[in-house]
């Protein structure tokens, strides 16, 4: 049953106490697995995701592979307890396979993958625990994971969503905010190029709305892109020392 | 595992020859950049179905059929009907589709059209209610590319919207002792009621410029797309970008742009056809 | 809940005003799609079937290739709008598998795969509209659809049911008549060769009917034969112009 | 899809020597090209299920088994029982066979001896109704190729129809409260009422010859062959072409006496078997 | 509805009326399929299963070889009337896949693999009748099949279950012991050489009773390994002379 | 099809080396054989789960989460609650280990914990009824292999019994007219009555030599492997050998010593981290 929808905005505070332009705390770990080419660990508010990478490997089944790139594969997957309600059946849901493609395609942008004709690059987006902002929290996770297998890129690619509830626009949509909210956009970008990589809407905003969304969530990503770059200078000065 | 799509080897002197047609501010067929190719569609192509709608979009052809049954509402959902959409790309419409069940492709193709359509409330699914939590109209809106000529979701969305447009519910009656419904769908009264129209418009970026309705081979060489669905009233009510490549800021403000305009053209159009 | 057997033949005329020798009014479209190779749309009564052809081309996955011939591929689909009563799920039924096959073996002796060791043919059948004798249509349109394609054949294919209703012996059976009538015999054959390629009984007959079938079914395939023939006519002409 | 069976190398000596054979009508081991290879079949061979039988026709190994338990009848036919029958080819059965669900060929074998079954009334369905519209038996009917040396239809047929004149009906009772009901599966009083036996005859071409229950080897080089179901009144019940050949008007008219002839012989047996 | 617990020993004996040490009736038949390799129908009491053996063979598809030995593949599945209650559903189990590796691990120590490299063994068993025991004596009948087959082995396998029930411990239990019994341990060994190559334990034993009922379980095994041998002499003495 | 794993080339060297030091006495870790790497755990780490445990055993990581639902009973255990485990190796545990449906090894280690915990009566199932033969709660508990450094059964039974130990029964109300179960998460009263704990140790053959908790690189040489499950009481409540080597009887007299001490102290572990 339908719970009737809470105010999600009093006094221009957030249902969590966030003023409408507060990013949820955020904690970043380089590394967090032995056998992963590279791994990362990302909490932002209740929402706790797993990314690791192997590669650049040989490409099995061999028909997959191309004579001039490497090919990127990647999967996202919650879980089966990772969600509120009853446990998810493991098999893939339609959600999973378009999520696997989009943050995919946030990351290919980035990723030098002509250095390494007819390889592959792995990429396993694993939810523990969901509570809004997955596929940001997977993005932004994979491109510390990429970096950490030390595979190229001409940036990171960090991800936020922006959203629109009671009419405000607000940043980092928690799980409740993204249920009951008017809009919710999740966002990627390289941001030391400035290039967005990754932008989808679900809901309905004026393009005036849509405008200062964007701007919102560029200001977002610039910070977690700060926090990104310190957590993998954090491991790799620790094992320089 | 979702996977880097093989890109098709289009010859040096072919590709050249696209980019230049289309920095000179054209398609290859000679239309304008901002211009759709001729639209036709074909109505009750498929009688058995509740609504069945044809859309040929230049030489991609899209064919869109609704089924309605009476079945459960969503648990979460007790008060609304339920619109269920499918989408599949037939193995005869590309050389390059393999039979199976719906890859990634359709199945992101169908999720942008069910959120387009969903969140700007384009059709009242609260009106498809029979028996409140109990029994409701289920739409399976099952979306056939036949034909693939660059720019599918776009002919999707025409067709869907058109598909809903002409559906019309049949007449039923509740059996006020067992609750079980009787339909009888050789008689249909009401239409689905419709809200508003939506369109959805691909903004394709080949080199730096952008540009709508591509043919299959330009599509092939445009590095990224950004699907903005639009509605009557021109608010944003879906956006979905797709492709290795990427958007600058100013990139997406002059797509957005476009999407309200040719939306609206499109939505007349669709609204023309549905009379 | 089935509904009670109509009376289906009444003053000599079926139940859509046929006599029990006539065929519904058929309509061939040659050409009707781009990217295929060849393709047919072909319609007879309510029935509506596409059929489109692929090769000779490269056979993926390898291990199918044969050394001397071209393999054939051949998938029957019914659209999940294309049938009376509630939606049809998508996955392939044990009744689609069993006519893929049928309408290949249908094909096969006029196809000279010979001429193309190591290569497919693929073959599509979509109905798009099911009003009895989908499979008889396919198979009409897929031979068409070989010829726009080039494939090379001894003879094109042409399909048609004959069957038994209210103890009358019928041409060209509809969805009402296939569903309440004593037997449906769907028949194919390589016209001027006078080769029969497929036949199926489904449904009961004595041997003296059977042959009488037999003959009425050879009649129809030729005037389907006639209409397949124009049709290829049509295009090729005109496009000679 | 469907695809062209990858045709069994055989070496050009022995085909000679199977053609040259065939020509002179006889098969391979000697008998006359229209007569059977021996008949076994071992009844009850798995007590658990409710009738089973072990048919060895020449060295072709065929186990039928029935499970029959209560369940809904189908909504479009509320006062029958259902038979259900599926067919596979056990890996062990041939070096080219795989393990999987079945394939075409399996699907197609167990789909025409159910239409056969079915369309000739061969057995009482509407005899397996317990409370009618909502509880009816149901006949689960497996067939498992055991091992395979050619024609496999007609020893299913075999196996099938002895297995379903063998199967007795267990005792159950309804519960006049709740509609349930409870088997009892030690006591079994009333045997499946057998409307009448049916025969599956498979005719097959080699060169311009005809001939019944072929070797694998001999049916490895046959171009097509023709199922012929007849009932013990001389009907046809059901017929299927199969196989990458065709044939002519004749030859189907001998292959139909043919089975009509071959076919009574092989109701005797059964129904000797049966006793 | 389960039914409440039989008792299971009465007087020292068991329910089918053997003592805790008696095997069940033995019947092991070699060679009984024209096509596979190497075949061997084994019956124990009620339970009847059929094992068949194809190689050393090439291996498809290509990429599962092994360069220095050959590939053991092997399938245990229940035939769909073989077990008591309803149909069985013909999609592979849980189960099934669990016990096709434990039969596989059980009999991989007696093949002499290294001898075929890039070659497969494929060992197929089927349940046709299931009253406790399946999995031994599907061991017990592939290892007459790969004998039959010919492929060289430091020795035969054979299996049995041992189990307590009713506090005794017992040999080879049948359908209703393993059901309402306080253990069943399924047991493989290679008889002459000692080495044991299965053990399964599924219920509670202490230290002393598992030493008391291993021990059981090789008496019983030497039995059947008589048996097995005395299976395979018939076979080919017969052929011999 | 169980298929012979490829077993990984590990150069003769370094096989030599390991062979070295395991004859010695030690693991290439410098633990003596039959001592365990060091157990970390962290406790629910998964929050939206109804219990969830992080368990690193040296670099082997495993994580177990339960959901715990109302559903119905098993028609042939009425008066139980039901368990279900369930076990996945992620792709991100190890290069070898493929996305897709639990292989044979996965599904393996999930039953041979299920047996362990449901033969030895671990969790008083028969406490977890909530209207007797209608609803029960259903724990589905879950395995997450997320970093395979070796020795994954007894890492996941030590995950799985700390997860059970944490787990508490959400408070419910049932309605006493339709009978319909309300459940309120976010009260939770008792928590789930264990019966027992219970351990698994694994027991592993290298040469001639047993050890226990091996490195994933260790492992690999194994022959073979003996999973022992133990209870508190001091009995075996499990037992599974796995890989394609064998034991002597001697061999396996020398593990049950081992587990019995072993699952001692992984047992008292477990209890420390539960409070």
């Amino acid at each position: 049953m339908k719970l009737s929808k809470p105010q999600l905005i009093v006094n221009g505070k957030r249902i969590d106490g966030r003023g409408p332009q507060d990013l949820r705390q955020i904690k970043i770990e380089v590394g967090v697995l032995k056998n992963a080419d590279g791994s990362a660990l990302v909490e932002i508010g209740g929402t706790k995701v797993l990314a690791a990478v192997y590669g650049p490997r040989e490409v099995v089944p061999r028909h997959q592979e191309q004579v001039d790139r490497a090919i990127i594969r990647c999967r996202y997957r919650m879980l089966s307890f990772s969600t509120l309600g009853e446990r998810k059946s493991p098999a893939p849901t339609r959600r999973e396979i378009e999520l696997s493609k989009v943050i995919r395609e946030a990351l290919e942008p980035a990723v030098l993958s002509m250095q390494f004709p007819r390889a592959a690059i792995d990429i396993f987006v694993e939810v523990i625990n969901a509570d809004g902002g997955t596929r940001t929290a997977g993005i932004t996770a994979a491109s510390v994971a990429l970096a950490d297998a030390g595979i190229p890129m001409l940036d990171l690619v960090t991800a936020v969503a922006v959203g629109k509830v009671d009419g405000v626009i607000v940043l980092d949509l928690n799980e409740i905010e993204d249920m009951y909210g008017e809009a919710d956009m999740p966002i990627a970008a390289m941001p030391s190029l400035k290039r967005i990589t990754m932008i989808q809407l679900n809901g309905v905003l004026t393009p005036d709305e849509f405008k200062k969304a964007l701007a919102l969530a560029l200001e977002g990503i610039d910070k977690i892109y700060q926090l990104q770059k310190e957590a993998l200078r954090k491991k790799y000065v620790e094992i320089e020392e | 595992m979702s996977l880097t799509p093989e890109i098709p080897v289009i010859p040096k002197i072919k590709l050249d020859s696209i980019l230049n047609v289309v920095s000179k501010g054209f398609h290859i067929d000679k239309r304008p950049l901002l211009n759709y190719r001729s639209i036709e569609v074909n109505k009750n192509v498929a009688p058995n179905a509740d609504s069945s709608v044809l859309v040929k979009l230049g030489h991609t052809q899209v064919l869109v059929g609704i089924k309605i049954d009476v079945g459960q509402p969503f648990p979460d959902n007790p008060e609304e009907g339920v619109l269920i959409v499918n989408a599949e790309y037939i193995p005869a419409a590309s050389p390059s589709f393999e039979p199976g069940p719906p890859d990634e492709n359709a199945i992101e193709l169908a999720r942008v059209i069910d959120r387009s359509l969903r969140e700007s409330k384009a059709i009242a699914l609260n009106k498809l209610v029979i028996i409140p939590g109990k029994k409701v109209w289920i739409i399976w809106l099952d979306i056939y590319v036949l034909d693939h000529d660059g720019n599918l979701l776009d002919a999707s969305m025409i067709g869907s919207m058109l598909a809903l447009a002409q559906l019309k519910i049949p007449y039923f009656e509740v059996d006020p002792v067992t609750g079980n419904v009787k339909v009888d769908k050789s008689k249909r009264i009401t239409s689905l009621p419709i809200n508003r129209y939506i369109a959805t418009v691909t903004v394709y970026k080949i080199g730096d410029v952008l540009l709508v309705d591509p043919t299959a081979e330009e599509e092939a060489i445009a590095s990224a797309s950004l699907s903005i669905s639009v509605s009557e009233e021109g608010n944003i009510v879906g956006m979905q970008k797709r492709g290795l490549g990427f958007f600058l800021e100013k990139e997406i403000e002059q797509a957005i742009e476009i999407s309200l305009n040719k939306g609206k053209e499109l939505i007349e159009l669709v609204k023309k056809f549905a009379l």
